[in-house]
């Protein structure tokens, strides 16, 4: 709808064909990027260049906008160029070869003024367990808004692997290139049996028609029973989740969190409502899911995180404060000050 | 065994389907071979009724569709219904040929008297059955499609969408009314005479009318059963339940709510053009948007979310205000007016609501037992 | 559910008593008023109250049971002493023939009439202005046995006291049937009042002379105008004599000397009465002199050019005030639906119930219509108050959290309401009287004239509006409203009787679409379908102002008002609404939450 | 086919099933003791006028005149020695259920013949019904012709016993030149506008002083359409507008042309449809001269009227409620149905039909109205000036009778066509040209 009125060159099919294809020409879908992003709710679901093949041009300036119109309007007369509908997220392969798996950079968001991200910069290694700290409004929850396409920034850049730029991509399309969360107050399907959740969320082709069409295969059956089993929820499996208490929906909605099996788990407060031991199961849990998996816990409960931990970073005030060990962090005066000054 | 897949364990639709094929089976014999004056003669006049309720019955369920399961309260699905009306009615319309009483072989008399010298080019076509017959999916199912694919993108919910529901049906009663748009103004379609060379007010055709409408109410209904138990479905509830937590597990919402709001839209379209030939006219009123709203009531009695629910509603509603408008003219409408706000008030999940209720405190392990099967 | 109700009914039962108790004393009073208030025929001079202020001057003095004898003062001619018994011989011949005169007045055939109302104002007889006055107003009769034109004045409950009109003797009472109305026609009408104008145009007051030179514009009769040209020589009030140039200007343009035309040209120029321009048109056909074409043209352009500045004026004043009605529709809606959140479908029959009580109030005090409304108001919102609590408390308080169900309830409330009025009061519209301040309209300039009704509905609408504001700001009352409406529990927690609340709220919201009732019974019809008019635009309005935001829904409202009137000129009425409405559908996509978004419970999804 | 668990649930479904059914057909004979004993001491009138919707304001009245004139003819004895039985049913505003009644009261409740509808299209609806099951039906408002059918009798004004006389009014009485012609957008306003157009140039009068102009239903702001008629009728000639505006959007039509100060002197408006029973909603107080066209007014000097008007306030129990055209209409459709059934000694419609073609009863207004070959009576045209109590004060009175005319001679589709349902012709739309009858063929073969 908005494209109506602000016609952003990243919306011009050709500037998606030309990212598409994988042509050096960025600038346009860059610019774009920008412009789009002042107005947060704009452009959702229409289509964008999802592949962004050299970084290198990331800051260029809307100069280059209009080479960008240029190019695209050679694309469109190229007869081998592939539109952007036709490739699909999922199509997109995630490239890590630089290690990181996630670069969030220079990010600003502010909400009437109050500034909740300020010149946020952190990269996350592909199949580390990462944990985020820090004092409430620190901006922990807004991060994950922004990696998850909820809120989009003012500024800066949000990339996954090197190529996936999620700063273009929808909710869907960015839980479809395999990013997968859990939110803090636990969000599951009320009127769904436990089974159905999972059933939902498991990761499938997710467009209208094949979800009609879409029986379940044993083998599917197998992986949502496996999943049950971790989560521990097999009696309960044909339950309303309404009737889950508030633990068990936690675990649930981390169970569908897994049967997404994203390469990217974002885990907001997973252990908020638990009693100890079921604390001690979802440490392992997401210990063990580490290395396959990318995690990236928020949480305030320090034991846990000290629990779990390998390297934690501090938010303070939306940027990052410290980074490190849980013990260089702890020592850290910094973070001392911080959190002994609240 | 497929076929039934999608009615397990919807007993209320069983039954609801049970009655429907009873009805259909006894009401052609009463009324074609029962002599008249004989207690059990079901007389014409019933059958139209019959029949006129059953397409109200299929407009319901379209409505239950999309309100129960995808938590769109549609302020405007009558006028899909008066669309598809105006198709078929518009084919009618052509049938009668030089029967006007200008006896014009092509301009309906409508036009002759508002002396329009040819046929509008959106009336072309019409004369053929086929062609009709695709408009009557075409139209309402182009107009959902549009306005959905607008609403839907920019993320328009809850109030705000149905008040432009309302909106849109609005605007095409006011337009429907103008002269100048060529649909008879005021008046409307009237006057038919005879359906793919069968008289209409044959008793005959008019079986063959109630029949259709059965068979498209069971059919609607089959399909409505099937997209819901199937995993769209599932999908369709969560968007109703948890809006955004759909599109974080990777899903469209936008897209799902536009396939399943249009099917319901050509849902309503064929209830529409089965409704005009049966109750012989259509006009501009059917656009109202209080027309629209009433049929939302049908459903919340009959009991949301359960798409037999809808046919309930649908057939007592309607059947209450035949009896009450003959009954005691003056006094019906306190009776309706009631009826509605007790339901609501005290069956907030409707008839069905109560049916399964009454059920569950019969027999709870069975319905366990259904639910896990 | 069982102990529930009970609580319900308990609770419910004063307000619903009010409710339909204040509706009750109404409707008695007025089936008390009915007994001795006016049937049909009854006299019409009684009736002038509620007509428009030029009509009720011209009535009240000419009321002959006010004055059957008018003295000389009344009308300032050199005039005949008064008729009596005894009169000199001349004199005597000339109320002959006026006598006579007067009898042809009932004849049938209105030409006859209307040749003998005009020998009769020229015989110059005191007794013709009460007398033609008399005619215009439709106060002359005469008896069906002798054909004695009379004057009647109701007496006792069936019968009439008749006077002579040309003797001033009282001729005792008769029944209705006995006498029989002098009908007059349009044609006479316009006749009978430039005679009777003519007849005044010297009289002592200028505000007679005023209207009499007003009915003289664009006269060619040389008898009127050379008496114009008399007068003007003596006039001293300013406006009169303004107009009665205009008059000798209209005249002197068929001067055969171009001199006294050129004068007369440069008085018409940009004179905005209708008659100067179509007089300089017709010039313009007929002049052959290139100066005077000249002047005309410049002179007519100028007129034009004045026109362009009213009509587009005009326009923007008819949009506002179809704005505030929208406002005024609406603005109940935006607390009961926008703050509260309930899918209020019987808002429209609130506002009904206001109008209706606008009528009842009219009724139970009959001949005060210009100081009704002033008491209907408050009544009105009572009374839809009270309706709205009693709906509050017995139906939608069940409901809360389910704003969908809450359009169903309310809906069959609506229609429990229509069939109430039309079993309670009738199925027919009913007759809301405008009281004089409310009728004809604001001249500004000759061509242009604001109606009254609409202005004082215009500023009506902002004061409720500002009340509203004040209310929901400034007192306890608002603050908890508004608490309630954005966190029932957490308000509770507070102490916040959250019951109480809710009924005052729904309350308000009812009693304020009562408000509306009024205003709107001054404008359209009051019917048991008056409601379902304009429930559909007032929801459109407040969605389109922002749920839960009333700067939106005054926004919104005069925003769709003037959209309609600027496009109506070239869509027409039916297409300017059609585009109005395509347009709010296409905004909501740009703004899925309205002008001004604001979190509501019904914002909320 | 049914999968087995649930048996129970289809043996509950037959018996819904037949319950439904049964009570559905049962319906008409719960509403009346069984239609055919009840045939022998009673003769069923049906009435068919809305009680609720937008058009109770109006058609409420005609329900009780009905009732009205029935009560009086059981006093009278009834007709053929049995007592009237009114069945009252209310279609409620919604078209599709006026034809859903009027096949219930035929078919169902067997009446002899039904009084109702007012709207063009509320009898549009039902015509198909009555001519399919042969029934009578009386209609008693003035509509836009174009129409004659076997069924149906028309008791209110077509276009020339209304519209033409009241545009020689204005154009010989009061000299108006300027036309403005204000309507309702549906058909009985566009065919009367198509046909004063048509006629008023042939009346020499230029198309620039003819304003056409349609509203729709309801209409409530008026203020530009009447700023327009103002600044029309200030250009020197003097200005008529010629009213179709139907209903509910006169009362604030009118209080805008009070306002704005348009009085009758300025520019006279001559209305159709408004007549006393419109005009008790209106403070007419404004209105003073404004005029209106009917063929019967409740100011009508005669004893007849008065005697009509007694009984209706004595009925209806309210000396304040007033008399309209619509009812005489009723009252003539009903004396002359009465006289049919009494000449043709049965209700059986044909029979009926035949009988009543030629019968005249006496109308309110001293004159007589008499049944025409095609099913529209003789009326006087009647003008009336608003006074300011809500009556009509009576300014023109045509002679004698105006016969009604099916078909306009003033429209290109209609001008050559006649309806005549007595032989040999025995059909509504009949071709004088051609000799032949055009279109539905039931006319035809009758």
């Amino acid at each position: 709808m908005s494209s109506v009125s602000e016609p952003h060159p990243d919306r011009e099919t050709g500037a998606r064909a030309d990212a598409a294809t994988g042509s050096a020409v960025s600038s346009s879908g860059e610019a774009g990027r920008q412009a789009n992003s002042t107005n947060s709710d704009s452009g959702r679901g229409s289509g964008r260049d999802l592949l962004h093949s050299d970084r290198t041009f990331d800051f260029s300036g809307p100069m280059q906008v209009w080479q960008g119109f240029g190019q695209d309007f050679k694309e469109l007369t190229r007869r081998d160029r592939q539109f952007n509908f036709m490739i699909r997220a999922k199509d997109l392969e995630l490239d890590v070869s630089h290690g990181p798996i996630l670069y969030l950079e220079g990010l600003n968001v502010s909400f009437d003024g109050f500034k909740a991200i300020n010149e946020l910069n952190l990269y996350v290694n592909a199949g580390e367990l990462r944990c985020v700290i820090g004092p409430n409004g620190a901006g922990k929850t807004t991060m994950m808004d922004i990696i998850t396409g909820k809120t989009r920034p003012d500024s800066g850049s949000a990339f996954f692997g090197q190529k996936i730029d999620l700063l273009r991509l929808t909710e869907p399309e960015i839980a479809e290139v395999g990013i997968g969360r859990k939110f803090q107050k636990p969000t599951v399907f009320e009127h769904h049996s436990v089974f159905e959740n999972l059933e939902l969320a498991m990761a499938a082709d997710k467009r209208v028609f094949p979800t009609l069409l879409a029986r379940l295969t044993g083998k599917e059956r197998d992986r949502i029973d496996e999943v049950l089993g971790i989560i521990g929820l097999q009696e309960q499996a044909q339950r309303e989740a309404s009737v889950l208490s508030h633990g068990q929906k936690q675990w649930l909605e981390i169970g569908m969190l897994l049967m997404q099996d994203p390469h990217l788990l974002l885990v907001d407060e997973p252990v908020a409502g638990m009693t100890h031991q079921e604390m001690e199961r979802t440490a392992e849990l997401l210990t063990s899911l580490a290395g396959k998996h990318t995690v990236v816990v928020v949480e305030h409960d320090m034991d846990f995180v000290r629990s779990i931990a390998k390297r934690v970073t501090v938010l303070h005030q939306g940027s990052v404060l410290a980074e490190g060990s849980m013990d260089e962090v702890q020592n850290d005066p910094r973070v001392i000050e911080v959190y002994l000054g609240e | 065994m497929g076929l039934l897949q999608p009615l397990k364990g919807d007993t209320g639709g069983k039954i609801m389907l049970a009655v429907l094929a009873l009805i259909a089976v006894l009401v052609p014999i009463l009324n074609l071979l029962v002599p008249e004056g004989n207690p059990l003669h079901v007389s014409t006049f019933t059958v139209t009724l019959l029949g006129k309720y059953l397409t109200y019955a299929l407009l319901a369920v379209a409505v239950d569709l999309v309100w129960g399961y995808l938590g769109i309260l549609s302020l405007g699905h009558g006028a899909f219904f008066a669309l598809g009306g105006y198709a078929m009615g518009m084919y009618l319309m052509r049938q009668i040929g030089d029967r006007g009483v200008y006896g014009d072989p092509l301009l309906p008399d409508f036009m002759v008297f508002l002396d329009w010298q040819q046929l509008p080019w959106f009336w072309q076509g019409f004369d053929q059955f086929w062609y009709a017959a695709l408009m009557i999916l075409l139209v309402p199912g182009l107009l959902a499609f549009v306005f959905g694919w607008l609403a839907f993108r920019s993320r328009v919910t809850g109030v705000y969408l149905s008040i432009i529901t309302q909106a849109l049906t609005y605007a095409l009663m006011l337009a429907f009314f103008r002269n100048e748009m060529g649909f008879g103004g005021n008046n409307g379609l009237t006057d038919f005479k005879d359906l793919l060379g069968f008289d209409l007010q044959s008793d005959g055709t008019r079986i063959g009318l109630f029949l259709a409408s059965a068979l498209a109410l069971a059919l609607g209904y089959w399909a409505c059963r099937w997209i819901v138990t199937s995993k769209l479905g599932r999908v369709a509830v969560a968007v109703r339940d948890a809006e955004s937590r759909v599109r974080f597990i990777g899903y469209r919402v936008d897209r799902v709510k536009l396939a399943i709001w249009t099917f319901s839209a050509v849902l309503a379209g064929v209830a529409g053009a089965l409704y005009v030939p049966q109750v012989g006219i259509i006009n501009p009123g059917e656009f109202s948007p209080l027309n629209s709203i009433e049929l939302v009531v049908w459903v919340a009695i009959g009991g949301r979310a359960t798409l037999y629910g809808a046919v309930i509603g649908a057939v007592l509603v309607n059947y209450g205000k035949t009896v009450f408008t003959g009954a005691f003219p003056e006094a019906w409408l306190f009776v309706l007016g009631g009826l509605f706000v007790l339901v609501t008030v005290f069956l907030p999940a409707g008839i069905a609501g109560l049916l399964k209720t009454l059920r569950r405190r019969r027999s709870e392990p069975t319905a366990l037992k259904e639910k896990s099967a | 559910m069982s102990p529930m109700s009970r609580f319900v009914f308990g609770g419910s039962d004063p307000a619903l008593a009010m409710a339909l108790g204040f509706l009750l004393l109404l409707m008695t009073a007025t089936g008390a008023a009915d007994n001795q208030s006016t049937d049909p025929a009854s006299s019409p001079t009684a009736e002038f109250s509620a007509s428009p202020a030029t009509e009720t001057a011209v009535a009240s003095d000419a009321a002959p049971q006010s004055e059957p004898e008018p003295g000389p003062e009344s009308a300032s001619e050199p005039a005949p002493a008064p008729a009596t018994a005894s009169k000199p011989g001349s004199e005597s011949d000339l109320t002959a023939a006026f006598d006579e005169r007067v009898s042809q007045l009932t004849d049938n055939s209105f030409k006859v009439k209307e040749a003998a109302a005009q020998a009769i104002a020229e015989t110059g007889d005191a007794r013709a202005i009460p007398l033609l006055k008399a005619l215009l107003s439709g106060d002359l009769y005469y008896r069906k046995d002798d054909d004695r034109i009379v004057y009647v004045a109701p007496a006792g409950s069936s019968g009439w006291a008749l006077t002579d009109a040309l003797s001033g003797e009282a001729l005792g009472e008769v029944g209705r049937r006995d006498v029989r109305k002098i009908t007059v026609n349009n044609r006479m009408r316009s006749a009978l009042r430039t005679s009777i104008a003519a007849l005044t145009l010297a009289s002592p007051d200028p505000a007679l002379r005023l209207r009499a030179a007003r009915e003289m514009v664009g006269s060619d009769d040389p008898a009127v105008i050379s008496a114009v040209r008399t007068q003007l020589a003596a006039e001293d009030d300013q406006q009169v004599t303004e107009v009665l140039t205009l008059v000798v200007a209209i005249a002197d343009l068929k001067q055969p000397d171009i001199d006294s035309r050129l004068a007369a040209i440069e008085v018409l120029h940009g004179n905005l009465y209708p008659q100067a321009r179509n007089a300089l048109n017709g010039l313009l056909e007929t002049e052959q002199d290139p100066g005077v074409l000249a002047a005309t043209k410049a002179a007519l352009d100028a007129i034009d050019r004045k026109r362009q500045l009213n009509s587009s004026i005009e326009t923007l004043f008819f949009g506002l005030s179809l704005g505030s009605v929208l406002v005024l529709a609406a603005i109940g809606l935006a607390i009961t639906f926008g703050v509260m959140g309930v899918i209020n479908m019987a808002h429209g029959e609130l506002i009904m119930i206001g109008a209706y009580t606008t009528y009842l109030v009219q009724q139970a005090m009959p001949g005060l219509t210009d100081w009704s409304l002033l008491v209907a108001v408050p009544a009105a919102f009572l009374v839809s108050g009270a309706f709205g609590v009693a709906i509050e408390r017995t139906v939608i308080r069940f409901l809360y959290g389910r704003p969908l169900e809450t359009l169903l309830a309310t809906f069959g409330i609506s229609l429990i309401l229509q069939q109430l009025v039309r079993t309670t009061i009738s199925a027919q519209n009913v007759v809301v009287q405008n009281p004089s301040w409310m009728s004809g309209s604001l001249q500004l300039n000759p061509g242009l004239a604001l109606t009254y009704n609409r202005l004082y509905i215009l500023l009506f609408a902002l004061i409720v509006f500002a009340l509203l504001l004040l209310v929901l700001k400034r007192t306890a009352l608002g603050l908890q409203v508004r608490a309630v409406s954005q966190n029932r529990a957490m308000a509770r927690a507070m102490g916040v009787r959250s019951a109480r609340v809710d009924a005052l709220t729904f309350g308000l919201g009812a009693g304020i679409a009562g408000v509306a009732g009024v205003a709107l019974s001054q404008l359209t019809n009051v019917g048991p379908n008056m409601g379902q008019a304009y429930i559909i635009d007032s929801f459109m309005v407040v969605v389109f102002g922002g749920v839960g935001n009333l700067w939106g829904t005054l926004v919104a409202g005069m925003t769709l008002g003037v959209a309609n009137k600027l496009m109506e000129p070239w869509a027409g009425a039916v297409l300017a609404k059609i585009l109005v409405l395509v347009f709010i559908i296409l905004f909501i996509q740009k703004r899925p939450r309205g002008l001004f978004p604001q979190r509501g419970r019904a914002a909320a999804d | 086919m049914i999968s087995i668990p649930s048996f129970k649930p289809l043996l509950l479904s037959a018996g819904i099933a037949l319950g439904l059914t049964a009570s559905l057909s049962g319906l008409a004979e719960d509403a009346a003791p069984t239609a055919d004993q009840a045939d022998d001491e009673t003769i069923k009138v049906g009435v068919l006028h809305s009680l609720s919707g937008t058009m109770a304001i109006s058609e409420t009245t005609l329900k009780d005149t009905v009732l009205m004139l029935i009560e009086e003819q059981n006093e009278k004895g009834g007709v053929l020695g049995k007592q009237l039985e009114a069945v009252v049913v209310d279609p409620a505003s919604d078209w599709p259920l006026f034809a859903e009644k009027a096949r219930g009261l035929i078919e169902q409740e067997k009446v002899a013949a039904v009084f109702g509808c007012w709207t063009s299209v509320s009898r549009k609806s039902v015509l198909p019904v009555f001519e399919e099951l042969n029934g009578l039906l009386f209609y008693p408002v003035q509509y836009e012709g174009e129409e004659s059918s076997k069924n149906v009798f028309y008791t209110g004004a077509a276009p020339n016993q209304q519209a033409i006389p009241a545009v020689d009014y204005l154009k010989d009485e009061l000299g108006v030149e300027r036309w403005v012609l204000a309507g309702t957008d549906y058909v009985y306003p566009r065919t009367t506008n198509k046909i004063l157009e048509a006629y008023l140039k042939q009346n020499g009068v230029a198309e620039e002083d003819i304003m056409i102009n349609y509203t729709p239903f309801g209409h409530s702001d008026w203020q530009s359409i009447v700023a327009d008629i103002k600044k029309f009728g200030s250009e020197g000639k003097k200005t008529a507008v010629v009213s179709t505006i139907n209903g509910d959007a006169n009362v604030p039509f009118y209080k805008e042309l009070g306002n704005q100060g348009i009085s009758a002197e300025d520019i006279p408006v001559i209305a159709f449809s408004v007549g006393e029973e419109e005009l008790s909603g209106i403070d007419t107080g404004p209105l003073v001269g404004h005029l209106a066209a009917w063929n019967y007014f409740m100011s009508v000097p005669t004893d007849e009227n008065d005697a009509f008007i007694e009984t209706w306030h004595g009925f209806i129990d309210d000396p304040k409620r007033v008399t309209n055209d619509p009812m005489e209409a009723h009252k003539i459709g009903f004396d002359l149905w009465v006289q049919a059934v009494e000449k043709a000694g049965t209700t059986d419609t044909d029979a009926v039909e035949n009988a009543i073609v030629g019968l005249t009863t006496s109308n309110l207004s001293g004159g007589t109205a008499k049944m025409l070959p095609n099913h529209h009576i003789t009326k006087p045209v009647l003008i009336g000036e608003i006074q300011d109590d809500g009556q009509f004060a009576i300014v023109y009175q045509t002679e004698e009778e105006v016969p009604g005319d099916a078909w306009s001679d003033y429209l290109e589709g209609s001008k050559d066509l006649i309806g005549d349902w007595t032989d040999p012709i025995n059909c509504g739309n009949y071709n004088i040209k051609t000799k032949k009858c055009l279109g539905s063929e039931q006319a035809a073969t009758e």
